[in-house]
């Protein structure tokens, strides 16, 4: 039985080109204050442009409308849990959006006199020595615009430090569980992967990992917790066996919503990795981004770290560009420095302590999910869960229903899915994670509505193979968006006319 | 909770940690803090900055006008708080606003499609020229010196480690890029040849002239802007294979350098090479218009080491933002817009000793005649006046000069207090 | 066909009670720098109260999750048309939230001293100049906190000039077309109402209005344009018989959206009036609240308003007390500034020009409509509509079909009902107020609706009197509420524990 | 659309209008402004308020921190551009938080039942006496003068002319009601007796001796409150009949006086007496809890010249501000917060002279011996402190007293600072 949600109507909308009308508009500018310039003249007939056709035109009230109607048919961590595994969904507290729109720290510009960004870059020094007491690490560059931009940073660095040592080898290491971004940034960085197949406990098999690393394996990317969500117990060992051939360790810290306060990636063998603040530091997902990912390095990297870096000269803050060994810039100016803010504001508002905490908590919560269902899913490893549980569709693909099925049959119970058929070692794995944010009563209802499922997958697999029903949006075909994709509105799109 | 899963205390949950890496000491982090001293903790910060003062800096960072129902659109929960639109049933809200994105994008540019966003403009560089190499097969790179430094600097951090060698081109007396040397440099090794405009000092560049020389030699010509704006007036450039670009002039607050939001739009043809997410139009299982992520054989999670960008979490809010401005402004707002960035730049330019004599935009290279960039800056500063960039640190040839940018928001009298400051005749 | 709206999912939600569990807590404060008082000390155990019993305990999550999928379950202006006739619900310009909050306006004492509070007095300054301006009154008074209450206080006033002339008089005419505030604001100031019968074009009956003006009249409240959206033609000569007798013309000015810019009140012989800033100047009605009922007055009534009075003294804002005639005090401190500060940021956004414009926009919208439904609803005056338009269910009450049943089956195209069975005097009252800010495409679409329904009450009446049937609650049983009150929530009451 | 009515051009939406009614002239208000301009003004008169000072003025207006998802809640949309919630099936959001909130009213102040909001305090109190005069059927209203002069301002407004006489009574030297003066002017004609606790001077009343007192004559016991967060840990004012109050404190801003929120709170056997709007529980056709405005018949849209009131537009969403303060605060919470106002208060109270000695929450009046309170206050200023409300303008008697409140925002050095102002030994 559904409890969690109720049918109700919300508003249809079509597109902004569609509601435009001829000469309408939203905006008022000031009078100008000085001489119109005819753009003509100044730039030259070749350089001025035509009107932008079918740009839109509607007015101020029907921006707000169109924009409010539109977000109705989102789901958001705001109305509900949002278990999306090596997501970490948690509360974004709106404190931290106040704060990051501070006058003084909104309207900042990066090139402003050093003497007048004081306030700005006491935050990042702020940040960058929280970062690196929670790593346990040396060091920390907030450059990174997200997680995969942070390990292209760390990789770079690896290999800038090989090279310095001269010899810059040729393969990277990714054990078959990880994330795409890592293959891809090994790639990106001019190294070949090579994927390690894990052992059956979802962890590196040691023989196999031994077995890999030869003199030219420059690193090994490793997620830990991995992404079945279990404690890589022989990380230190893994490390010892890179070590001793002269490689790196680069950790992939998606997943540091489990470790932050009970271990220290410093203090195990990590060399380099990266945090993504918009997951374990609760900055807003905005439906895709901002995010920003952090990358602390310990002590022989140092040297290789992006410019500029902060530093301290008479008693105050000043970005030093003289780094003859940095691997340069990964970005423009400093990072996504709004969400590094709001990061700073997160880790105040608990403490060492209170971050701790929510570590305990997410954990409690990961595991008093994977209790209520493993009765009714095939938890994937035995092994013991941290912050997620993940659990393969085996059992419901006997009645032919999916890991996909069950995901868009749980939208009708009023739940955003987990992550869907990933990590890919897992036969269509079903990868929940709740975080610590969500209170008990919203995890028992996800339960009753996953165990609800798995008795619908045995007695109605029809159901379940059509869902969702209650959207506004019914089952989208995205295969066939794939094979003609239409990706951008045109005045004649039969589709766009068909609107309503 | 605990009894149900059959423990005693929370501590228990990290008792199967190897003991040689449980962390058993405390953070050394100050306890929680209340909102409020959050606040005052960041309100003193601030107070440490730049306050009350009229900015005249540019050079890929704007200082425009926010409209008031950006922050109240985003700030919608069902926006600021939901996840990239994997599940499309329940994210056609996300899903549509990027569509009208691309597509507002594409009729900006002139190009036909672009993606939900890139991490800012110089991020954007590297994948548009490793795109152009995928596509070409060639190896090399030509950027021009015009390119905004940093974004330069990206370029090089990014390519190389891939074997994409990367070479510069300069400038003509007039600032704007030396065509010569260009077709000097363009071989049949070049995959892309990058060019700004408008460009770092402001200056408009002949993109037909290139796009003709650049597809001569069959290398692809990669537009860049930083000024987001300019395209409400200044010919978009329709002929370039790829275009790139900062929308931070779109609403988007300066913050110290980001989050911003990157673009990269292309052609038709080049669609399967596009790095990032795409949202494509379809129906849904009633037959009903719907959209969804598509194309997402490019991207890293579904082709790991072989995919076109590894790119993952992108900067989807800050392209909600501008599509919001887009909205808010529409046809006649942009270009309204633009010229009265056209008429204050202008207007403050008439004044001073310009550097180049191409056509510009909203910023400028003045020369400082006598004086240093640093001396007049520290005038003005005097007056509650932040001066342009001193372009020494980027262009030791440009000592003698600063960047000035003037915007809708620069008030007529602190344009007349730089003029003044400038003048020999100093009323200070 | 319904293209207005689909069904979607909404998050149930219990009440903040039933998602208490004992020890949460939402807040934290900053440390006390203080020595901590023992209140059983300082105020005595008599005095100290044990815990406030059943009041909520939640996390800071939970209350904003839980006032979040509330909020989905509401209609509002931003989402849709919302035609309530006489409630002028237009655009509320966001601007005018941002400005209210300006940190040195929300922020300043009512008792701060006057020298560090001129900023606020200018804004009444300027909004009182502009609002005589626009109703051609000669003064102003901001301290009435709604429509109502502007009435109450311009009744007084009015019973206070006649007690100066030496005889308060005892009754007050109020047409029967007039909204229920105007009788009972009578009442509350101590006249005895009587009803005048409208004539059969829904105006006042000069006839019936001559022979009712006694000696013993003290006002004529009327509403202009009136009720049913219909300017009184006659006004001059309204006012002309109630002057003769020595009594006086309140206006009632809800329907001023009307008139801005095409016609002031002050030029056409009304002594008082109230403005519903809530209505004709923008400022949101947040569910009910808050409103500000500005009053203007005619210079006979000036030495009467409510105290104090700003004054303008050696070049700087003052508040004077010294009103001998003053009716007092209507309301603690100096009205609902913050909603004054909205109505002033709109009056400025628009310009004298723009609110003409505005007016004229909204009599296009209202009379557009009109057109459209005039042959599918009987129109309930022929005279000619200005801002809102009303018709009377007589065809549909043939089939058993009546305006409150319209409006239910509205809610299931996506509107907000227009206003239900008002103004009185017209028989099952549909009254329709579209406003200036609605896109045309708006309106169609609830003629298109409002068109489809009438077929519907001719060919399946039942889909009519049962609707709506796409909301999440469908129709509530007002009956029972009111027999048996349940109006607070109890640990034990039965309803609470069937939550969900 | 014009030709759909079969019109020109829009005057002629108006050509009907009396000639000598029309208004032909352009109104004399400026042209319409930007935003941009909009805010730069609204900002100017801003800067001319006091900005940066700390305040220690209470008086019916208090200084609480407002919890930022205040402001996140009552922005959305939903909230904050719904109408008055007459349409139940699509206004549950309103009424079920409104229920709340009437809930919470009652938990607070020990009362039945609770409408949905009044005006403000001050509106409220004469509501409270004419329901006392309609439930006893008599006339008379006795009124404490320690009750916020500008409340009883406002009932004496409101009665006068409606044959209710009002009558007032003093306070003893400890600054609390003088109960002998009351027992003689209470006879069987009173209808009502209307204290505030605690009481403008922010001492407490003694409720239950006060109500056995009134209920013996027959009377109603009306009791006022300013102060909402005193009853996180005052006793709540149980033995009254009717509880009136202001709920600034509950995160509404003080804003020059307003927007805030009234309640009303009495005894189950009065429901039909109240004054406003009252959610009630009821069922939906599916059987189901819902919610919605319930006993209309007291309302002046049924009732007309007969309602209970002619209140109509209530404060909706301040009332909603402050059922959101009181669930982030909770049952911990608003009991935590009062016991930091009362040490605050308490501890800036122990270094001044007292001038009444009964029990306090967070205000108090204190001698300002010899010198004006205007003197201290300007002193004050100068240290960028605003100081008490100097009480003579509304009890001559106390010409040189001085009203000072603390809450949890002040500061213990500006409490030593005014501590330092007030003591002979003045280092200023
Ligand atoms: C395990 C893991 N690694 C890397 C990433 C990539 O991080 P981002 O999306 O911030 O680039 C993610 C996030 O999706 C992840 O879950
Ligand atoms: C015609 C009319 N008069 C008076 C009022 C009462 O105004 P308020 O609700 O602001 O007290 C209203 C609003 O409902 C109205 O429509």
């Amino acid at each position: 039985m559904i409890k969690k949600v109720s049918r109700h109507i919300v508003q249809n909308e079509p597109l902004l080109f569609e509601l435009s009308s001829p000469g309408k508009a939203g905006y008022q500018l000031p009078p100008l204050d000085v001489p119109d310039f005819n753009p003509e003249e100044v730039l030259g007939r070749s350089y001025v442009r035509d009107e932008i056709e079918d740009f839109p035109e509607v007015s101020e009230f029907e921006t707000l409308r169109h924009f409010s109607r539109l977000s109705t048919w989102n789901y958001a961590i705001d109305l509900g849990l949002y278990p999306l595994g090596s997501c970490t969904m948690k509360y974004n507290p709106r404190v931290n959006e106040l704060v990051a729109r501070t006058e003084g720290i909104a309207w900042a510009h990066p090139y402003q006199p050093e003497e007048l960004s004081q306030g700005c870059m006491e935050i990042v020094a702020a940040l960058e020595r929280a970062l690196a007491e929670i790593t346990g690490m040396d060091a920390v560059t907030l450059q990174p615009a997200a997680g995969a931009h942070g390990e292209f940073t760390g990789i770079l660095m690896i290999r800038a430090l090989l090279e310095s040592r001269g010899n810059a080898r040729k393969r990277i290491l990714v054990p078959d569980s990880a994330h795409g971004t890592n293959p891809a940034t090994a790639t990106a960085v001019g190294y070949t992967v090579e994927n390690l197949r894990s052992n059956d406990r979802g962890m590196v098999d040691l023989d196999v990992l031994e077995r890999a690393v030869t003199d030219d394996v420059a690193a090994l990317m490793i997620t830990n917790p991995n992404t079945v969500g279990v404690f890589e117990e022989n990380i230190r060992a893994i490390c010892g066996i890179l070590h001793d051939k002269g490689a790196l360790v680069y950790m992939d810290g998606a997943n540091m919503n489990a470790l932050v306060g009970v271990a220290r990636p410093g203090e195990f063998g990590i060399d380099v990795m990266h945090l993504n603040l918009h997951k374990t530091f609760s900055t807003p997902h905005g439906g895709g981004g901002p995010g920003a990912g952090a990358v602390a390095v310990a002590k022989v990297l140092t040297p290789f770290l992006p410019s500029p870096r902060l530093a301290r000269a008479d008693n105050r803050w000043t970005w030093n560009y003289d780094l003859p060994q940095s691997i340069g810039r990964v970005r423009a100016f400093y990072g996504n420095y709004g969400v590094l803010v709001r990061a700073l504001a997160y880790i105040m508002a608990h403490g060492g302590n209170g971050l701790r905490l929510a570590t305990l908590d997410a954990l409690l919560n990961a595991n008093y999910l994977r209790t209520l269902l493993e009765p009714y899913y095939e938890l994937a490893y035995k092994a013991p869960s941290m912050h997620e549980c993940v659990f393969s569709d085996d059992r419901q693909a006997k009645k032919g229903v999916r890991t996909g099925d069950i995901a868009k049959r749980l939208i009708d119970y009023g739940f955003h899915p987990y992550t869907v058929s990933f990590p890919l070692i897992v036969r269509g794995a079903l990868m929940i994670e709740p975080t610590e944010t969500e209170p008990k009563r919203e995890l028992d209802l996800f339960a009753d509505a996953m165990i609800s499922i798995a008795k619908e997958v045995e007695e109605n697999p029809e159901l379940v193979l059509k869902a969702p029903h209650s959207t506004r949006t019914p089952r989208v075909d995205e295969v066939t968006a794939a094979r003609k994709p239409i990706v951008r509105w045109k005045p004649e799109s039969k589709a766009s006319l068909a609107a309503d | 909770m605990l009894d149900a899963i059959g423990l005693k205390t929370e501590e228990d949950l990290i008792s199967y940690l190897p003991a040689d890496v449980r962390f058993d000491r405390r953070l050394a982090i100050e306890n929680g803090k209340s909102e409020f001293e959050i606040i005052e903790y960041f309100r003193s910060l601030a107070a440490r900055n730049a306050n009350g003062y009229a900015s005249f800096l540019g050079a890929g960072v704007y200082h425009h006008y926010r409209p008031v129902l950006v922050d109240t659109i985003v700030s919608r929960g069902e926006f600021l708080t939901s996840y990239t639109p994997y599940q499309a049933e329940i994210s056609q809200g996300t899903l549509t606003s990027i569509f009208e994105f691309q597509t507002m994008i594409c009729q900006l540019t002139g190009m036909d499609v672009a993606n939900a966003s890139m991490y800012d403009g110089s991020s954007a560089v590297p994948e548009a020229a490793m795109m152009a190499v995928r596509v070409t097969r060639r190896d090399k790179v030509l950027v021009a010196r015009t390119v905004h430094p940093e974004y330069r600097e990206v370029l090089h951090t990014y390519t190389q480690h891939q074997g994409i060698p990367v070479e510069e081109f300069g400038y003509q007396k007039n600032g704007t890029v030396d065509l010569d040397e260009l077709t000097r440099k363009l071989d049949e090794s070049v995959a892309a040849v990058i060019v700004q405009s408008p460009n770092f000092f402001g200056l408009l560049e002949q993109i037909e002239e290139l796009s003709s020389a650049v597809s001569r030699r069959g290398a692809l010509l990669v537009v860049v802007f930083t000024e987001a704006v300019s395209l409400g007036i200044v010919r978009p450039p329709k002929e370039a294979d790829i275009v790139v670009g900062e929308l931070q002039s779109f609403a988007i607050s300066p913050s110290y350098g980001g989050p911003y939001a990157g673009i990269i739009a292309a052609r038709e043809k080049y669609i399967r090479q596009l790095p990032g997410r795409l949202v494509g139009e379809t129906t849904d299982a009633a037959g009903n218009r719907a959209f969804c992520l598509t194309l997402a054989t490019r991207e890293q999670h579904i082709r790991r080491e072989k995919a076109t960008s590894n790119i993952c979490t992108n900067q989807a809010l800050l392209a909600l933002m501008a599509t919001v401005f887009m909205s808010v402004y529409g046809k006649q707002g942009l270009r309204e817009l633009a010229l009265q960035n056209l008429s204050k730049a202008h207007y403050l330019a008439s004044k001073l000793d310009l550097r180049f004599d191409a056509p510009f935009f909203n910023e400028f290279v003045v020369r400082t005649d006598g004086r240093s960039p640093q001396q007049i800056n520290s005038k003005l500063l005097g007056k509650n006046i932040i001066g342009g960039l001193p372009l020494e640190r980027f262009y030791p040839e440009l000592k003698d000069s600063m960047l000035l940018c003037a915007t809708e928001m620069s008030r007529r009298e602190d344009m007349d207090t730089i003029a003044t400051a400038f003048s020999a005749v100093d009323v200070s």
